[in-house]
């Protein structure tokens, strides 16, 4: 238990990994055995997280569970974990959905079963390694490394334009994180050698010591970062590969793909974006200004071409673009409101858009098509999966009550206090959000069965009420009671507040809290 | 001896025959036969340094060059006859079943 | 001394009862027996009645300064410290709390309980419908909506009731989605109020930076002094001189706050999607499109009413707004032939009044007409379901007539609601126009004659109604007319309760100068009392009892006309569409809008000349519908083309770009890699060339430096 | 004088034969001019007064590897390939570069003889007379200095040999 | 027993000997592998134990040969860390960090090369003695590249590599791609080795010496040798002195001009640097003296393929480092746009012409061609991290390149030649392990982590943004992507096409071998670096 207790970081990221070696050891000729350990693991990996937001204190505002051992001494990698209310956050979703999206694909993948379970197992470990790594070197190989599964998952399981999907996908994120590769070395070769000449990958290191550094320096810092982040993202105009990606992935690709990916870009802008901004205020705000148009036009250009889409997944997926540009324009608003917002937002966004894939999913396993044209009426045969396709419909254009609604009026709040306009236009995008998915929602739902195959449908069954009631009760929790989430990143989002918009709290609290290290471990109750 | 120049000048002047040869001819003999040349150009070099200095080095240098240039002499003949055997030509625009 | 009891500590309960048999119907409704169904979805709203009753009676309990009741549930949303437009920092709350105010008094009262006859209503007129479930598991979720809009303390709590009435009002109208017309005017319900809704949340966020609370007041809360609430922050700012700097801000609040009670109250130029909405049941038009959610922009303005009284420009342009849509959607009301759609026009055109009402200061006229408009059209809708009921689905006045004898207890009920639009003294209508009128008579003239015309056209077009359903032949088909029936007891119980309201439900506001002492704006006073005292918006006229007077005789009289008119048109026939039409030809707009009526009427010159009517349909489907809405879907349409091209061929272009090179490289490449000796060694030749120039040419600068 | 005489003749005949060779058409021609070439560099080794290397010019080059050089083209039987185009079809380009590079040369031994610091140090050469003996003097260096390169140049010689041996080798 | 015979036998060893110990072993497995394939050919057929032990006897001959060779490199490695670098033969030869490192990687690659070998033989029905005997005596010559401390020694080794691999590409002799690509070997080779003993002679004539070290002072106007020959030209008992020891030792310094030494590189000097560099170029292969490169590598038998890729490459950089590090180390900037160039133009050309290729073995020589972009990009920014970031990359890219074409090698079966993309075809169905292995060789060749490959990357990014060449940084860094593209052309081909009718493929116990090692080694040194650093670390002496 005390083990456990002190690597909890590292049982959280090395759970599906253990699942993934001991599904290698599965015979290949076993149907059935290999979803059942992907599932188990699936399960597990999200149990084992839990104790982290058990443990947590809402008034924690630095890094915590942290682990700190020696990986690469030569050059001062090191494998230091650990997480803040905001990758906590960002921790739960990716164990939550890679359960769920795991789940989900118990009857959906048929062919290669064993090899589909190990690498959503190892798609797990990269992505969670994202989001616990406090050391850039570590960071930046489970970037790398998740992108290989992801790779795989796309390219074997995915549909007919699958190749072109993937390499797209993977040649577009490792343009970005090779820029950024370059970005976080000379991060790590500008700031200050320790005094035995030692150089240091460890974040907040190196985070600290940016603010010495000039901003010249930091400008070309940020934009090497920001490439990467963005593509990931993905920000207009890097965006493109996104379609494409969600569209030809297996369901579960999609889920985690929108669910968890997306959001390291954002994590990255939060995390290590902005403490490289300038310190000069006309740069700076050139800067933000940049992003923030590029924001709003992913907002809006989001919205209006899901309004042409025919397929279903692709439609959903340009909304995340749109929703994404939300992200980034509630991150660069940089007060608690737009910050805490886009955080939320993020969570939201997993939930929201990884139950409409799942949603698509249901239809895709009964027609092999995510054509709309190809449905309609669909509330006839299925009304239980309609009621709950609305509601998450709704989450996803937020509707009050529901999560969609709590991030996006939090973050239009931070934008607001920043700029007017940006909140105005903003809120355009909202009108959009309900254009769309309640146009789609009518094409597939309303109306007459138009196709006669489609009167046969079966409604949802239990597999797919289990993936989907979750989300569902994620999505009201949020929606009504968001004041745990907002809890725990408040006080992560005020050090960042206060590290990168200093102005914002005005000289009654210009000084910073000292920032104690909180204690590595939690005592187990 | 001479300034140093002159054998200098010869020595280049062989070299760039020899590489004008490499280039230009399309009988793969004569092209070794040029490599010979150049081979020989660099020994023309060696041997009039190693007069300048008064230090064998050099012809000791020019030695073994001549060792390398009958050994490889040797082995591309070798070559040279096993491709003939097998595509009945000799002409080096010929060998283009390796390209791109 | 402040109120208590025990209804009050379980105000939360009132949207809880529907909402609990809402998510029951929702998720379990079809295992529901449709008497269980029936049962627990009426009753729970009575339940509402029952505990809003209660509440309210503790609350009148109270000495009038102390009418508040306020109560915070939680903390809802708490995404940390904002920063006010001043630079200063406050915490940003907004609660999950309710509060009770006499506004929202008669707000939650007439909801509950119009909702609550409706339900009954619809108990007996959907009793044959598939989805019997479904529909009381909207109805009872848009009641939870409604409730929490009426209750909500605060701007966003508000705004969740507002979007979540807007929902209901979605599903609803797109109750039958099978047909298409049905599900796509649900749909347009839904985007043209998301337009409004995101005036609204701008409006919520100027509130919330401008003056640091989104709380309607803090009276009722434990420490009422340190908590913070727009009234009390006005207040503040009063006492500090203040006032002035943050009056142009509040003012764009307010027209902000407009645009969402534009959308939500179908108010000019947002109001296309009500006629549409007429695709839903009978009684969600009675309940939501007549009685409850349209009137929600009023409440909410009202509810805001200390901001608007610090914006005299918004209150103009809210004036206005009302005036033009009255008498607009009235003049459009006159040529309609589908009884549901003269309706939602009416609807529309009152809504203007009400809004009118709000404009020049009478907020209470405005709630009062809220209140009696709520009565009698609710039962008009719910008059013109049964009528429909009885006729088999037959919406069409054209294809009526002659049912008065048929369904006595339908026809008279709907009479009753007639006389109380048409504003026939004493009828409940009569009180709350002539208040707005009189004080549009105050406030500026032509907003009055506006006032006044539409009156004289409500009058008109509802008789013309009245006597085409009602009177006259028969124009239905045989079958149908085989089938004529009255409706059962659970649709004209209500309407009777409804007629009953509709003519008393004016009198608690009766009007001094009749002799009565307006108990109704009495009883909302402390609510609008405003920062300022002297504004003087929501006084009591006193106006001189014989202009009062006079003006209500004038009022009578033009309905009077309008009803004679109809008489003459469609009873007696005794002025014929032709000949009005040579005698007035394109003259004077009112003539040619009548004669355009007529035209209309007997479906003969409808291309010959051009109706108002006609025109005015056209407008709406080419003009605004066409430009607002469809001009809308136009855009996205041509964007995502751009955009998509942009996509395509930029972005991926892009993209493709490295490939292209790549090709355009592999070119050289191809004619370098030849396969052929000599190249490659002239290659390497050309490479030994050029790196021995890269040093001559350096040499050239060294042998420069040394000579 | 004689020295400058004998260099000369030698380099005239070396450069020359050299040219000859890299045009003539005929394999066995060009091998003779070869020949010749490499004669007159031992001219020129002997007039540089190694006369060690001289010796084994004539007998490793001359004796030897032209042996093998001819022996080969009579394999080869090149008639077929007199009546062909002798050069490749980029002779005009390699001719440019080939001039480009002689040009670079040229201005590189310009420039060592004109400008001090930039070439070979001209330093007076040892006069002929102090010389040790040259084949004892190579012979020292030889097994001296560079025994290790004798060494690996045997495993050189029988590298090629063997390599010879298998690609000439016959098929079974 | 005083037996004279064998006490010089003994002290040769303990002196001089010592210094070549490895390379001799190696000489005397390949002339045993020679001698017992003249006598003793056919003697042994069909006796039981007899068979068992002399089946693919001279491919056991000669690994054991390298095994003698790594342990007696072992046992060097101890003598100089207790005495310090070895120096024999009059310093033509060195026994340093530097030469334990690289004779470390020849011996591997030979060795693995050796084990990749015999089946791929048995396929092609070729006799083996001969080939395996030139493995080893390449693997001398490359040995020799890396001890030698003599332009002489360097060019015999040199050249005893070259001529080895010359044979060795045309080994399959009944085969027209085979042919071909020796012939035009044997004449690009030898045209190379022209110009770079041109560069040699030329070298000679402005030092009058072929030491390495004595050739890095003369070109090093802050050596101690600039000061003693200014010594030397003075009058006086100093002078004299000088004068002395210099007639002893290096008798050409006399003669030297000493305003030659007070520029780093005069016009000869450049003309000498520019004949080496192309000559080494050329050796390793970096745009434009590349072409040789992907005819050889399609013509090749595929064993010697990898070892062509591998060995020859790597020695090639060690000579090319030894010269530039020690003879042109003085003269950095002045050939740092020439390599930089040269560089960029690598990687462009690599990356850009491997995108089209449909033959694997094409496809990877493009892939090498990059790499020493790469690794020359190292040599631009030149610090202490540079030179760990080249010794880690030619490390990885050793164990890479071998696992990837330990592959092809693999698919190679009767009847089948594998080495067209299309070969590949559903490798996931016919043979999953190869398949991973593949995958992880294409992932550490492109530079994901957690691979060798990318932290060879990552020390040459770090070093070129340590010295400011962002704009080469930012260059390099992008190429990864188009290389990432067609290193999974080749994945897309083995895992996602469906195999058609190609038959299962069988491993056998020598190459799974080979593979596991390779394999072991891109993962270990991805997942853990340290040891590794350490090692290049040792290499360049830091």
């Amino acid at each position: 238990m005390d083990f456990f207790a002190h690597h909890i970081l590292s049982v959280v990221l090395f759970t599906p990994l253990v699942g993934a070696l001991i599904l290698l050891f599965v015979p290949r000729e076993q149907d059935s055995v290999p979803r059942l350990v992907g599932n188990v693991f699936g399960v597990l990996g999200f149990l084992v997280s839990l104790p982290l937001v058990h443990w947590w204190h809402s008034d924690w505002g630095g890094f915590t569970f942290e682990e700190n051992a020696d990986w690469i001494p030569s050059i001062g990698a090191r494998y230091h974990l650990g997480i803040d209310g905001i990758s906590l956050l960002l921790v739960m979703l990716t164990t939550f959905l890679g359960m769920i999206a795991i789940f989900s694909s118990w009857s959906a993948i048929k062919l290669r079963q064993k090899e589909y379970y190990i690498l959503l197992l190892l798609l797990q470990v990269g992505m969670i390694g994202v989001f616990v790594s406090l050391d850039f070197f570590l960071f930046y190989v489970f970037w790398e490394v998740m992108l290989v599964p992801m790779y795989f998952l796309i390219g074997v399981w995915g549909s007919d334009r699958r190749l072109y999907a993937a390499i797209k996908f993977f040649l577009y994120t490792l343009a970005g994180s090779v820029v950024m590769l370059l970005a976080i070395l000379a991060l790590y070769f500008y700031a200050p050698a320790a005094a035995d000449g030692s150089r240091t990958f460890d974040v907040p290191t190196l985070l600290a010591a940016v603010k010495d550094f000039p901003d010249s320096l930091r400008v070309w810092l940020f934009w090497g970062f920001f490439f990467a982040f963005a593509i990931k993202v993905p920000m207009f105009p890097f965006h493109t590969w996104l379609p494409d990606a969600h569209t030809e992935a297996p369901t579960a690709g999609s889920v985690i793909l929108a669910g968890v990916l997306l959001k390291m870009g954002t994590y990255g802008f939060i995390r290590f974006s902005l403490p490289l901004l300038p310190t000069d205020t006309v740069l700076r705000a050139r800067i933000i200004h940049i992003v923030i148009v590029l924001s709003l036009i992913g907002i809006i250009y989001g919205a209006l071409v899901c309004l042409m889409q025919k397929d279903m997944k692709r439609l959903i997926a340009y909304s995340s673009v749109s929703h994404l540009g939300f992200c980034t324009l509630g991150i660069f608003a940089l007060n608690p409101n737009g910050l805490s917002g886009s955080v939320l937002q993020q969570i939201n966004h997993g939930i929201s858009t990884g139950a409409l894939f799942l949603i698509v999913g249901v239809l895709y396993e009964r027609r092999h098509t995510r054509l709309i044209s190809e449905f309609g009426g669909l509330a006839t045969p299925m009304p239980n999966f309609a009621a709950i396709y609305l509601i998450i419909s709704l989450s996803s254009l937020g509707m009050p009550l529901l999560n969609g609604f709590i991030g996006e009026f939090t973050i239009l709040q931070g934008a607001f206090q920043v700029s007017k306009a940006w909140a105005a236009w903003g809120s355009l995008g909202v009108v959009l959000g309900a254009a769309y998915l309640l146009w789609l929602y009518q094409r597939v739902m309303f109306g007459p069965v138009t196709n006669p195959i489609n009167e046969k449908l079966p409604d949802l069954n239990a597999r797919e009420y289990a993936t989907l009631i979750p989300l569902v009760i994620l999505a009201f929790w949020i929606g009504i009671y968001p004041k745990p989430f907002f809890a725990f990143i408040e006080k992560p989002l005020e050090r960042i507040v206060h590290q990168v918009n200093p102005g914002f709290y005005g000289a009654e609290h210009a000084k910073l809290p000292p920032l104690e290290m909180q204690p590595a471990v939690v005592e187990t109750k | 001896m001479l300034p140093i120049g002159h054998y200098l000048f010869l020595s280049a002047a062989l070299f760039i025959i020899g590489v004008i040869g490499v280039i230009t001819r399309r009988n793969v003999i004569v092209i070794l036969m040029s490599i010979e040349l150049i081979l020989n150009a660099v020994n023309i070099n060696l041997v009039a340094f190693s007069r300048l200095y008064g230090d064998v080095a050099g012809q000791v240098f020019a030695l073994f060059i001549i060792a390398d240039a009958a050994a490889e002499a040797a082995v591309g003949l070798g070559i040279i006859i096993a491709f003939f055997r097998n595509r009945e030509t000799v002409l080096a625009d010929e060998m283009d079943l390796l390209k791109w | 001394m402040t109120p208590t009891g025990t209804f009050l500590s379980f105000l939360w309960l009132i949207p809880l009862f529907p909402l609990a048999t809402a998510a029951l119907m929702l998720f379990v409704g079809k295992r529901v027996p449709k008497a269980g169904v029936s049962l627990l979805c009426v009753g729970s709203v009575g339940l509402s009645f029952v505990c809003a009753a209660g509440a309210v009676s503790e609350l009148l309990a109270a000495d009038s300064e102390h009418r508040v009741f306020q109560q915070v549930l939680f903390e809802w949303l708490t995404p940390g410290p904002m920063q006010m437009t001043g630079g200063h920092l406050v915490p940003f709350v907004a609660d999950w709390g309710f509060l009770l105010d006499p506004l929202s008094c008669v707000m939650v009262l007439v909801v509950t309980g119009v909702g609550f006859l409706i339900h009954v209503y619809s108990v007996g007129y959907m009793a044959h419908e598939g989805g019997y479930y479904r529909f009381f598991g909207y109805m009872n979720l848009f009641m939870f909506a409604m409730l929490t809009l009426v209750l909500a303390n605060n701007m966003l709590l508000m705004f969740v009731g507002w979007e979540g009435v807007g929902l209901c009002s979605y599903l609803l109208i797109g109750f039958y989605f099978l047909k298409k017309s049905a599900s796509d005017a649900g749909k347009k319900a839904f985007i043209v109020n998301r337009i409004g809704d995101a005036g609204f949340i701008l409006g919520i966020l100027l509130t919330a930076v401008t003056l640091g609370t989104i709380r309607f007041m803090s009276n009722g809360l434990p420490e009422s002094e340190s908590a913070s609430g727009i009234f009390q922050v006005l207040k503040a700012a009063k006492d500090s001189g203040t006032l002035g700097v943050i009056t142009p801000t509040l003012t764009v609040i307010a027209l902000l706050l407009f645009i969402g009670a534009m959308g939500k109250s179908a108010q000019i130029p947002l109001y296309v999607w009500l006629p549409d909405a007429m695709e839903g049941p009978t009684p969600v038009s009675a309940l939501i499109h007549a009685a409850t959610m349209v009137t929600a922009g009023v409440y909410m303005v009202v509810r805001m009413n200390a901001v608007y009284q610090l914006a005299p420009a918004a209150m103009d342009v809210v004036a206005v707004v009302g005036a033009v849509t009255a008498i607009f959607a009235a003049s459009m009301a006159v040529v309609q032939n589908d009884i549901k759609k003269v309706l939602a026009y009416s609807t529309i055109s009152q809504l203007g009044y009400m809004f009118l009402a709000l404009g020049v200061g009478a907020f209470a006229a405005g709630i009062f007409h809220l209140m009696t408009h709520a009565f009698f059209k609710a039962l008009l809708f719910l008059g013109a379901g049964s009528v429909i009921h009885s006729m088999s689905g037959e919406q069409d006045i054209r294809k009526m007539g002659g049912l008065w004898g048929k369904i006595p207890r339908t026809a008279v009920t709907f009479l009753i609601a007639t006389l109380a639009i048409a504003g026939i003294f004493p009828f409940a209508g009569f009180f709350s126009k002539d208040e707005i009128l009189g004080r549009a008579f105050d406030r500026f003239f032509l907003l009055w004659i506006v006032g006044f015309f539409t009156a004289g056209l409500t009058a008109f077009y509802m008789f013309r109604l009245l006597f085409l359903t009602f009177f006259g032949y028969s124009r239905a088909d045989e079958h149908v007319e085989k089938h004529i029936h009255e409706s059962p007891p659970a649709m004209t119980v209500p309407l009777i309760i409804l007629a009953a309201l509709s003519i008393i439900g004016g009198w608690i506001g009766w009007p001094g100068a009749l002799g009565g002492e307006n108990r109704f704006e009495r009883f909302l006073e402390p609510v609008l009392a405003g920062v300022i005292s002297e504004t003087g918006a929501v006084r009591i006229a006193h106006h001189a009892v014989g202009k009062e007077i006079f003006l209500m005789v004038l009022s009578l009289s033009m309905a009077g006309a309008g009803i004679w008119l109809a008489y003459e048109f469609y009873r007696s026939k005794r002025i014929a569409p032709q000949l009005v039409a040579e005698k007035w030809p394109k003259v004077y707009e009112l003539l040619v809008h009548k004669y355009y009526v007529d035209e209309i009427y007997d479906a003969l010159i409808v291309n010959r000349v051009k109706d108002l009517g006609v025109l005015l349909g056209v407008l709406d489907a080419n003009v605004i519908d066409g430009l607002g809405v469809n001009g809308a879907g136009w855009l996205a349409r041509f964007s995502s083309k751009v955009s998509m091209w942009w996509d395509k061929w930029v972005i991926d272009g892009l993209l493709n770009f490295g490939a292209k090179l790549t090709q355009l490289f592999s070119y050289p490449v191809r004619l370098l890699q030849t396969g052929l000796f000599s190249s490659y060694a002239l290659l390497i030749l050309v490479g030994l060339v050029v790196l021995l120039g890269y040093y001559g040419h350096h040499m050239q600068t060294l042998l420069r430096a040394v000579r | 004088m004689l020295d400058k005489v004998l260099f000369y003749i030698f380099a005239g005949l070396a450069i020359a034969s050299g040219a000859l060779m890299v045009t003539r058409r005929n394999a066995v021609h060009s091998a003779i001019f070869l020949v010749t070439a490499l004669l007159a560099t031992a001219g020129i080794f002997l007039q540089l007064r190694a006369e060690f290397l001289f010796i084994v010019q004539i007998i490793l080059y001359v004796g030897g590897i032209m042996v093998l050089f001819i022996f080969v083209i009579m394999l080869v039987n090149l008639d077929v390939a007199l009546q062909q185009i002798q050069f490749a079809r980029q002779k005009w380009v390699a001719l440019i570069v080939a001039l480009a590079l002689s040009a670079q040369f040229g201005l590189m031994l310009w420039s060592s003889e004109k400008i001090p610091g930039q070439g070979i140090p001209v330093l007076a050469a040892p006069p002929a007379s102090e010389l040790p003996a040259n084949s004892e003097a190579v012979a020292q260096s030889l097994f001296g200095n560079y025994l290790l390169a004798f060494e690996i140049a045997s495993v050189l010689l029988l590298v090629a040999m063997i390599g010879a041996v298998v690609m000439a080798k016959k098929e079974k | 027993m005083n037996i004279p015979f064998i006490d010089a036998i003994r002290s040769y060893l303990q002196g001089d000997g010592a210094t070549i110990l490895p390379e001799m072993e190696l000489t005397l497995f390949g002339l045993g592998i020679l001698l017992i394939g003249f006598s003793s050919k056919d003697s042994v057929e069909n006796s039981g134990i007899w068979k068992l032990i002399f089946k693919d006897f001279y491919a056991k001959t000669a690994f054991v040969g390298t095994v003698f060779s790594a342990f007696t490199l072992w046992k060097l490695r101890g003598q100089v860390a207790m005495r310090g670098d070895l120096v024999g033969f009059h310093e033509t030869v060195v026994v340093d960090g530097f030469f334990l490192f690289f004779a470390g990687l020849f011996l591997a690659a030979t060795a693995l090369v050796i084990l990749l070998s015999v089946k791929y033989l048995e396929i092609e029905k070729e006799e083996e003695g001969e080939y395996y005997a030139l493995l080893l005596f390449a693997c001398v010559g490359m040995m020799l590249m890396a001890s030698g401390f003599d332009l002489i020694v360097m060019f015999l080794g040199l050249e005893t590599m070259a001529l080895s691999f010359y044979v060795l590409t045309g080994f399959l002799r009944r085969d027209k791609r085979s042919n071909e690509a020796a012939l035009k070997y044997v004449l690009l080779g030898a045209f190379s080795s022209g110009i770079l003993a041109y560069g040699f002679s030329i070298l000679y004539g402005l030092s009058g010496t072929t030491n390495v070290r004595l050739l890095s002072y003369a070109f090093d106007p802050s050596s101690p040798l600039a000061q003693a020959i200014q010594l030397s030209r003075q009058p006086g008992p100093g002078g004299e002195a000088m004068r002395e020891r210099f007639a002893s030792q290096y008798p050409a310094a006399l003669h030297l001009d000493p305003s030659m030494l007070l520029h780093q590189m005069p016009l000869f000097a450049a003309a000498a640097f520019v004949l080496v560099a192309v000559g080494l170029f050329f050796k390793v292969a970096a745009v434009p003296f590349h072409q040789w490169a992907p005819d050889v590598y399609e013509g090749a038998p595929t064993p010697v393929t990898t070892y062509i890729s591998v060995a020859s490459k790597t020695a090639s950089f060690a000579l090319l480092l030894r010269l530039f590090l020690t003879v042109f180390a003085a003269s950095h900037e002045m050939w740092l746009y020439v390599v930089g160039g040269v560089a960029i133009a690598t990687l462009t050309w690599g990356n850009l012409a491997a995108l089209t290729q449909t033959n694997v073995k094409r496809l990877l020589a493009y892939s090498s061609i990059s790499h020493v972009g790469f690794i020359l990009l190292g040599l631009v920014s030149g610090n202490n991290t540079a030179l760990i970031g080249i010794g880690y990359y030619l490390f990885a890219y050793v164990f890479m390149t071998i696992g990837a074409f330990a592959v092809v090698i693999v698919l190679r079966q009767k009847g089948i030649i594998g080495d067209e993309l299309e070969d590949l075809n559903g490798l996931y169905q016919r043979s999953p392990v190869s398949a991973l292995l593949l995958l992880v060789f294409m992932l550490s060749l492109a530079g994901i982590p957690p691979t060798a490959g990318f932290m060879g990357k990552y020390f040459i990014f770090l070093s070129l943004i340590e010295t400011k060449h962002t704009v080469l940084a930012v260059f390099a860094v992008l190429y990864i992507v188009p290389a990432l593209y067609y290193y999974f052309r080749i994945i897309v081909h083995a895992w996602l096409k469906q195999p058609g009718d190609a038959p299962r493929v069988l491993m056998s116990n020598a190459q799974a071998v080979a593979l596991g090692v390779a394999v072991f080694v891109t993962l270990a040194a991805g997942l853990y670096p340290e040891p590794f650093t350490r090692l290049a670390h040792y290499a360049f002496g830091q």
